[in-house]
């Protein structure tokens, strides 16, 4: 029963002489986890910051749940149910963990023209922000400013926050990037407990990660698909091997 | 070449390093590895002279570096490739490399942005684009250069091959085994073990801004249990 | 007859524009690229009026005293640099401006005490203070045409210092992460205090070439603090090429405000209406450039590529 | 550990909060009783302006977002005063024309709200000093459209003849206007205090830290940016009514640049990051300009010095030191135990 | 007991040459007078505006209502004091205008306890518009200031010159006011104007002057100013060496060589005390004092007798250094105003030398909308 959460049509992006999107075509199935790969440089994150609104394609069409969402503002991707995470950190330095996520939460809660009540003592934020973070294996040190937590324990708490805005689709750049083994370990199983009922789009160089995830696997080389199928498929793909993954072992 | 001896580090009130110790000889690759947050990113800080230490002794070819301004520090011959990238974003690819570079012990064969581009040909395609607009790995690259280009005899990859294609990271592991060759020291910290215990000579194991394990990359190796208990392998 | 006013006032916008310039080309190099909001500017613009002012009437030569105060005006700028700006540097804008309003105060009330509070007129040497006939018809006061010369000279300079040398590779690279340019092995502090002295004899020359046109005067630096600031927002921050053409711009546009404005503004309204218009619209000018401008191009003209 | 801090700060505001409470109403009436009817003034004075830099400081110290054409608020609300007394005195203008306070007020708020509400659509594009400069912009643009207005005196300014008249309470009574003031600064710290902590207040401060991210999760900012902007600039207007019922004289000159400036100066000095710390900045300004004044005429001197030191050696203002030393004599205790 | 003063200047900023000034005056006339009026001791309190409205309605109302002085005397800006006024006048104590004369004051704000020792705006310029009349001139061209008093000056000329205006430059003022003038005087010298009338005060008087004369002005478009050339300018302009003021014409109440023996005195004990002429604001404020002299002595120090030290300076019946003048009934001055040349004198100093008398007994346009 698999029809596309996600189409990608004919998408172009260009930053003066450079492609980084050139002509991409991709579909994202409900409810797999479909990889993202390819060399430095080759678009990877291009592609996430469109489908996730902060860039605006030069042509070409995003269909997210047979609505076209292409030109809108970023906040409204993330309404319509696609959450992202950045490859270059970005949360909220000057806060806690806990209120960097029940941010998320509130910003899923609707709007936020309340100016009366006391928005940290409200349990309807602050009980699931809690558990996003243990999820993470945060929770410990919910009450830490964000700057004051290690580089590892950051990209833990953007991963976090992407969750806590219950997207229908997560697009998570490098997330494993900078994590420890144990820490990356932990965030393959709960990434695939979220199979069950969310999509996710992984961009990850780590290949460990990637073979053990993901249903499906897209490659990118300068900016067009040159591969994508089954992770089996992919690893012995020449090209892939030859322009990615290397010519030895993985 | 490198010895730090009873290391103490605070973070406001908050103690990030316990008595650390730890040696890098002359010629020598070692690695500090563990888990997240548990004081790697601070050691290396320590010694660069960016966090100072509250106490303890940093000696680096017999001078004192506690106290130094950190530029007086990378002038010794100390060259850091730092955690998330932290290239200029203000600056090109190409102005990245050249700015700081300098050859303080005129090497004979120092490194020039030529031998950089010849290692990371994806910069040569980028020399004027703004560092910022890079992606990850390219900055990553950028950041090796830049730190290759100010010729150290020692030098500190703090998390180096983050995000880069497995290939771009094959290639970096061969030519740091030239570099060692060459006579560089290195302290790396990294998670890529597999790659390491080929590379290093010996491994610091970090827990909770202390010194749990060290030994060779044999040792480590043939001791599960500390790859299980610390390392979480 | 119209032709020639208009080639005037075009020399006029001109040579107000290049003042302009090496007003905000010091502000360039401190707010802009060391990302250091420094109102103090306009009071070490008018600290180079009175040295040279004092200077001219010591040694009775004009150009000999420019040439003795700018030195001295940078190293006043080195001075405050060390006692108070190097520890603000990795504060927010808003401590910087706080200080450096305070600083201000303080400067003002010690040229008071120094020179007291009327002024001082610098007299100019008779070569300078004749007129040339540039084209048939059209004459010039020549010291205006010096401050033209200046203005592009050191503008060329500029370009070529913070975009073609390592120093300003430098200075950009040390005002977006100073940590690590220092990490890099470079004295960043040292460079930063040079830079800002440099910042401040740029100032300083402004005020030496503006003082024999006015004088220089108390608060003189407060009120055209905030026209540099203007030029170089439209500019976009830290770009020296858009602090050059927008203060080309800002000069020309406000000299041909003031001189044709009335007689636009009476094609269309009254002239007793064009005559309270014009005036009013003509010192809101640079205010309406700015915010038309910033609507538009949220980041200025000529932003650097990176923000 | 760091919850600790959170919990200290909190005393210390606590203890900030009485401390100002008290002071602003024994002192002044303490001065009255006195004989010392000046110094009411004074503290009327600063008061209303303390109420101008709470209304900057909800979008400043909340939002992030510098706005250094706050003056033009203040001015807009002392001449939704003046303009109709003037025109009820010597006729003309009937729409406006009234002495009755509650006409000067709602002008003060509808033309208020107006012009914040238009210059922030447009300067709320900008970030940083783009803002700043913007707002500054705007603000000069209505002073030099105020200097045109000759027919209310331009630069010379306008005279208030008669004071906003209300049921009951007569401005005319420096105690009376005083309880006013007073008491509007109160219920506005209150308010103030609710709203950094509602939903609005955390928006604005997720904007402020980051906004890139506050997209990513969903958050249209610009929506709460402006409305912020419009309160802040409705207070300001508020500020300007009180203070044009004070000083009974009104001029361009309240509404330039460098006075949007000394309210920022009284923010940053009591500091952003705290709720009393507009408040603070105000009475340290406006005492010690008046102190030092009356102690010499070269007293920018020491007040500038005293500006440069309280920024090198009290990062956060006053309130950030307060509070710095207030959990430094705390902790010390603490520390020992864990 | 004692007669207290209170003598509000701009002591702070550019402009506090101009409140030295006046203070230098109101020391000396207190020495002159022994420091008594009415047989009792004077105390002077001084107060800087600080150039601004609201500091100096903050610093009378503290003379008002702190110090509790009789007379509040001073004023050098318009907007001061009208912001001050109120505070004055409502406390019922004495306001004696020792510069300012907006156009309110003498008409429909006048005030029974508001006294002028200087002029109303108007006048000063009409008398210039009279000058040029005389000297023949028949086409002007106009520069001044965009703010109210700079509007009042170019209307007071346009009241009474007879010519044809051929130019007008209303140029910014304020914080960021314009003090390079290329533009404008390009113009000028275009327009073919047989003059040049400006009216800029302070900082702005000696830019003009100079760029006038870099621009090479002197021959072709000669200068009449008013309140733009005093005692205080001329000293840096001859320093600065702008020759091309000299001969240049103004107009005036006063000038230092007025031929009254008061005006001898305080003229020849300024110099000797302070080394320079006196300005106009100097002259204006030692009045001041003078007026106040002659209301306490009229009642013998009884300072409680308010009516009767108004009546007393109503007769405006003291030395002023104008020589006789008397009170309209707008409690303005009325006087001769004269034209004035810009001269060396025996020294070699720069000073003005009184051409002729131009308005007799002038009285200003406003007092008929005054209703005292
Ligand atoms: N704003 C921009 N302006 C100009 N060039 C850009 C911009 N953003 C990205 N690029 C260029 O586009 C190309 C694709 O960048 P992108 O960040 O998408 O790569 P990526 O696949 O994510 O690589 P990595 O795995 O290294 O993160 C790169 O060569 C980069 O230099
Ligand atoms: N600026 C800071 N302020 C307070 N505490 C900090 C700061 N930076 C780091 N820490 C704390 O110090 C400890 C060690 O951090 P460090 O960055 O050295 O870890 P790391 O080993 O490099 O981890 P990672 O692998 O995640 O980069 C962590 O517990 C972290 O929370
Ligand atoms: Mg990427
Ligand atoms: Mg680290």
């Amino acid at each position: 029963m698999s029809h596309p959460i996600l189409e990608v049509q004919q998408l172009n992006k260009s930053f003066g002489g450079v492609i980084a999107t050139d002509n991409v075509d991709m579909r994202v199935t409900q409810g797999e986890i479909h990889a993202l790969i390819g060399p430095n440089g080759a678009g990877k994150t291009t592609l996430i910051s469109q489908l996730s609104g902060l860039l605006t394609p030069d042509s070409g069409e995003i269909i997210f749940q047979g609505k076209t969402i292409t030109g809108l503002p970023a906040y409204e991707f993330c309404r319509a149910g696609l959450a992202r995470s950045f490859q270059i950190t970005s949360v909220f330095q000057e806060m806690s963990l806990l209120d960097n996520v029940a941010m998320a939460v509130q910003a899923r809660s609707g709007h936020s023209f309340k100016f009366w009540k006391n928005a940290k003592k409200e349990k309807l934020l602050r009980e699931p922000a809690l558990q996003y973070l243990e999820q993470v294996g945060l929770a410990e040190r919910c009450n830490w400013l964000a700057s004051e937590v290690s580089h590892g324990e950051r990209r833990q708490l953007e991963i976090a926050m992407a969750l806590a805005t219950e997207p229908q689709m997560l697009l998570l750049d490098e997330p494993m990037a900078g994590m420890g083994r144990e820490e990356s370990a932990q965030l393959i199983s709960t990434l695939n407990g979220l199979k069950k009922d969310k999509t996710l789009l992984l961009v990850e160089h780590d290949m460990d990660a990637v073979f053990a995830l993901a249903d499906t696997i897209t490659v990118l080389v300068y900016g067009r698909v040159v591969a994508s199928g089954e992770p089996d498929s992919i690893r012995n793909n020449e090209q892939v091997r030859q322009a990615y993954l290397g010519e030895d072992d993985n | 070449m490198l010895t730090v001896e009873g290391l103490n580090t605070f973070y406001g009130s908050s103690q990030a390093l316990f008595d650390m110790q730890l040696e890098v000889g002359r010629g020598e690759v070692v690695t500090l590895i563990g888990r997240n947050g548990m004081g790697k990113t601070t050691t290396i800080h320590s010694i660069m002279g960016i966090v100072p230490p509250s106490s303890g002794r940093i000696t680096y070819k017999g001078v004192e570096l506690i106290g130094l301004p950190s530029y007086k520090i990378a002038r010794l011959g100390l060259g850091l490739v730092p955690e998330g990238r932290q290239i200029f974003p203000n600056l090109t690819v190409n102005e990245n490399l050249i700015a700081t570079a300098a050859n303080t012990f005129s090497k004979a064969n120092p490194w020039t942005r030529e031998r950089v581009l010849e290692l990371f040909p994806a910069l040569a395609e980028r020399l004027t684009s703004m560092g910022n607009l890079l992606s990850g790995g390219e900055q990553q690259m950028l950041a090796l250069g830049r730190a290759l280009m100010t010729n150290p005899d020692l030098l500190l990859l703090d998390d180096a091959t983050e995000g880069l294609a497995p290939l771009v990271r094959k290639d970096i592991w061969t030519s740091l085994q030239a570099l060692k060759k060459a006579g560089l020291s290195i302290l790396v910290v990294d998670k890529n073990l597999a790659d390491l215990m080929k590379l290093a000579d010996r491994h610091y194991v970090i827990e909770k801004g202390q010194i749990v394990w060290q030994g060779s990359s044999q040792e480590l190796r043939d001791n599960p249990s500390i790859k299980d208990r610390y390392l979480g392998v | 007859m119209e032709a020639s006013i208009l080639v005037i006032q075009l020399l006029n916008g001109l040579q107000l524009g290049i003042l302009l310039f090496l007003l905000s080309a010091g502000l360039t190099l401190t707010f802009g690229i060391m990302d250091f909001v420094n109102l103090a500017h306009g009071a070490l613009y008018m600290l180079g009026a009175f040295f040279c002012a004092t200077l001219t009437i010591y040694t009775g030569s004009f150009l000999l005293a420019v040439a003795v105060a700018i030195p001295l005006t940078a190293l006043a700028g080195y001075i405050l640099e060390r006692l108070v700006v190097q520890h603000l540097y990795h504060r927010d804008h808003l401590d910087h401006v706080l200080a450096t309003f305070g600083l201000i105060l303080c400067i003002d009330t010690l040229v008071h005490l120094i020179w007291g509070p009327e002024g001082i007129a610098i007299p100019l040497p008779e070569i300078l203070n004749t007129q040339v006939e540039i084209f048939p018809g059209i004459v010039f006061p020549t010291f205006r045409l010096l401050i033209i010369g200046m203005g592009l000279t050191a503008a060329a300079g500029l370009y070529l210092l913070v975009n073609h040398t390592r120093v300003g590779m430098l200075i950009r690279a040390g005002a977006s992460n100073r940590r690590m340019v220092g990490a890099l092995g470079v004295d960043i502090s040292t460079l930063f205090s040079g830079v800002f002295a440099l910042g401040a004899a740029l100032a300083g020359l402004a005020g030496m070439l503006i003082a024999p046109i006015t004088e220089a005067s108390i608060g003189m630096g407060s009120d055209i603090i905030i026209t540099t600031f203007v030029v170089i927002i439209i500019g976009g921050i830290g770009s020296m090429k858009g602090a050059f053409l927008a203060a080309l711009i800002i000069g020309l546009i406000d000299t041909f405000g003031r001189s044709f404005l009335d007689d636009i503004f009476k094609i269309f309204m009254s002239g007793e209406a064009a005559e309270t218009a014009a005036p009013a619209v003509s010192a809101m000018l640079i205010y309406i450039l700015m915010a038309v401008i910033l609507a538009f191009r949220p980041q200025g003209l000529f932003p650097p590529l990176t923000r | 550990m760091p919850e600790a801090t959170i919990g200290k700060q909190h005393t210390a505001v606590k203890w900030i909060s009485i401390v100002m409470i008290t002071a602003l109403a024994v002192i002044p009436f303490g001065l009255y009783l006195a004989g010392n009817a000046f110094w009411l003034d004074i503290f009327t004075r600063l008061v209303i302006l303390a109420i101008a830099a709470c209304g900057l400081n909800l979008i400043l110290g909340l939002g992030g977002l510098v706005s250094f054409g706050h003056a033009a608020y203040i001015g807009l609300g002392a001449y939704a005063v003046g303009i109709p007394v003037y025109h009820s005195t010597y006729g003309g203008m009937d729409a406006i024309a009234s002495y009755n306070g509650f006409v000067h007020l709602g002008l003060a708020m509808a033309v208020c709200a107006l012009f914040a509400l238009v210059t922030g659509i447009i300067s709320l594009r900008t970030r940083g000093v783009n803002f700043i400069m913007i707002t500054m912009a705007f603000g000069q643009m209505m002073f030099y459209a105020i200097v045109s207005l000759e027919t209310y005196g331009g630069d010379d300014g306008l005279t208030i003849d008669l004071r906003s008249e209300f049921p009951l309470i007569t401005l005319d009574n420096p105690v009376t206007l005083y309880i006013v003031c007073y008491l509007s600064l109160l219920a506005l710290v209150f308010l103030l205090h609710r709203i950094s902590h509602s939903r609005f207040g955390l928006i604005l401060q997720g904007a402020k830290f980051n906004e890139e991210r506050m997209g990513a999760i969903g958050v249209n900012c610009y929506r709460y940016q402006l409305t912020a902007f419009v309160l802040s600039g409705l207070i300001c207007g508020y500020a300007g009514f009180l203070l044009g019922n004070f000083t009974t004289f009104i001029s361009p000159e309240m509404m330039d640049w460098t006075r949007s400036g000394e309210i920022m100066f009284m923010v940053i000095l009591g500091g952003a990051a705290a709720l009393w710390g507009p408040v603070i900045g105000a009475v340290i300004f406006i005492v010690l300009e008046f102190v030092l004044s009356e102690i010499t005429i070269y007293w920018h001197l020491y007040f500038g010095l005293l500006l440069i030191f309280s920024v090198l050696f009290m990062r956060g203002g006053v309130s950030g030191a307060l509070s710095r030393w207030f959990n430094s004599s705390r902790s010390s205790g603490t520390q020992r135990q864990a | 007991d004692e007669v207290k003063i209170g003598f509000i200047t701009t002591l702070t900023t550019g402009a506090a040459s101009i409140g030295k000034d006046q203070e230098n005056a109101v020391n000396l006339a207190l020495e002159h007078i022994d420091n008594t009026m009415g047989g009792k001791p004077v105390k002077l309190i001084m107060a800087d505006d600080g150039f601004k409205p609201e500091v100096g309605k903050q610093a009378t109302d503290k003379l008002v209502k702190q110090d509790d002085v009789d007379f509040v005397a001073g004023y050098i800006w318009s907007h001061v004091l009208l912001a001050s006024r109120k505070s004055v006048l409502d406390a019922d104590k004495f306001l004696i205008s020792a510069n300012a004369g907006p156009s309110p004051v003498a008409g429909k704000l006048c005030h029974e306890n508001f006294f002028s020792t200087s002029w109303q705006n108007d006048q000063t310029p009409m008398a210039m518009g009279e000058t040029l009349n005389k000297q023949g001139v028949k086409s002007l061209y106009i520069m001044a200031p965009n703010y109210a008093a700079g509007k009042d000056m170019v209307a007071g000329v346009e009241r009474t010159f007879k010519g044809e205006i051929v130019g007008k430059d209303l140029t910014k003022w304020g914080k960021d006011a314009q003090l390079d003038f290329s533009a404008e005087l390009a113009k000028a010298k275009a327009s073919g104007a047989e003059g040049i009338f400006v009216f800029y005060p302070g900082k702005a008087a000696g830019a003009f002057i100079k760029q006038y004369e870099q621009a090479g002005l002197r021959d072709s478009l000669p200068l009449y100013t008013v309140f733009t050339i005093d005692s205080l300018s001329l000293p840096k302009l001859k320093e600065a060496g702008m020759k091309s003021v000299l001969g240049s014409s103004m107009t005036q109440f006063w000038s230092p060589d007025l031929d009254v023996p008061a005006n001898k005195k305080f003229v020849a004990d300024f110099r000797e005390k302070h080394g320079s002429y006196p300005s106009f604001y100097a002259a204006q404020a030692y009045d001041s004092i003078m007026l106040i002299k002659s209301a306490v002595d009229a009642v013998g120090g009884n300072l409680d007798d308010m009516d009767a030290m108004r009546a007393a300076m109503e007769k405006a019946d003291f030395d002023s250094v104008r020589g006789e003048f008397s009170y309209g009934n707008n409690h303005m001055p009325i006087q001769n105003f004269y034209s004035r040349k810009v001269v060396e004198d025996a020294d070699g100093n720069w000073t003005t030398q009184i051409d002729q008398v131009v308005l007799e007994n002038h009285q200003d346009v406003y007092a008929s909308e005054c209703k005292l």
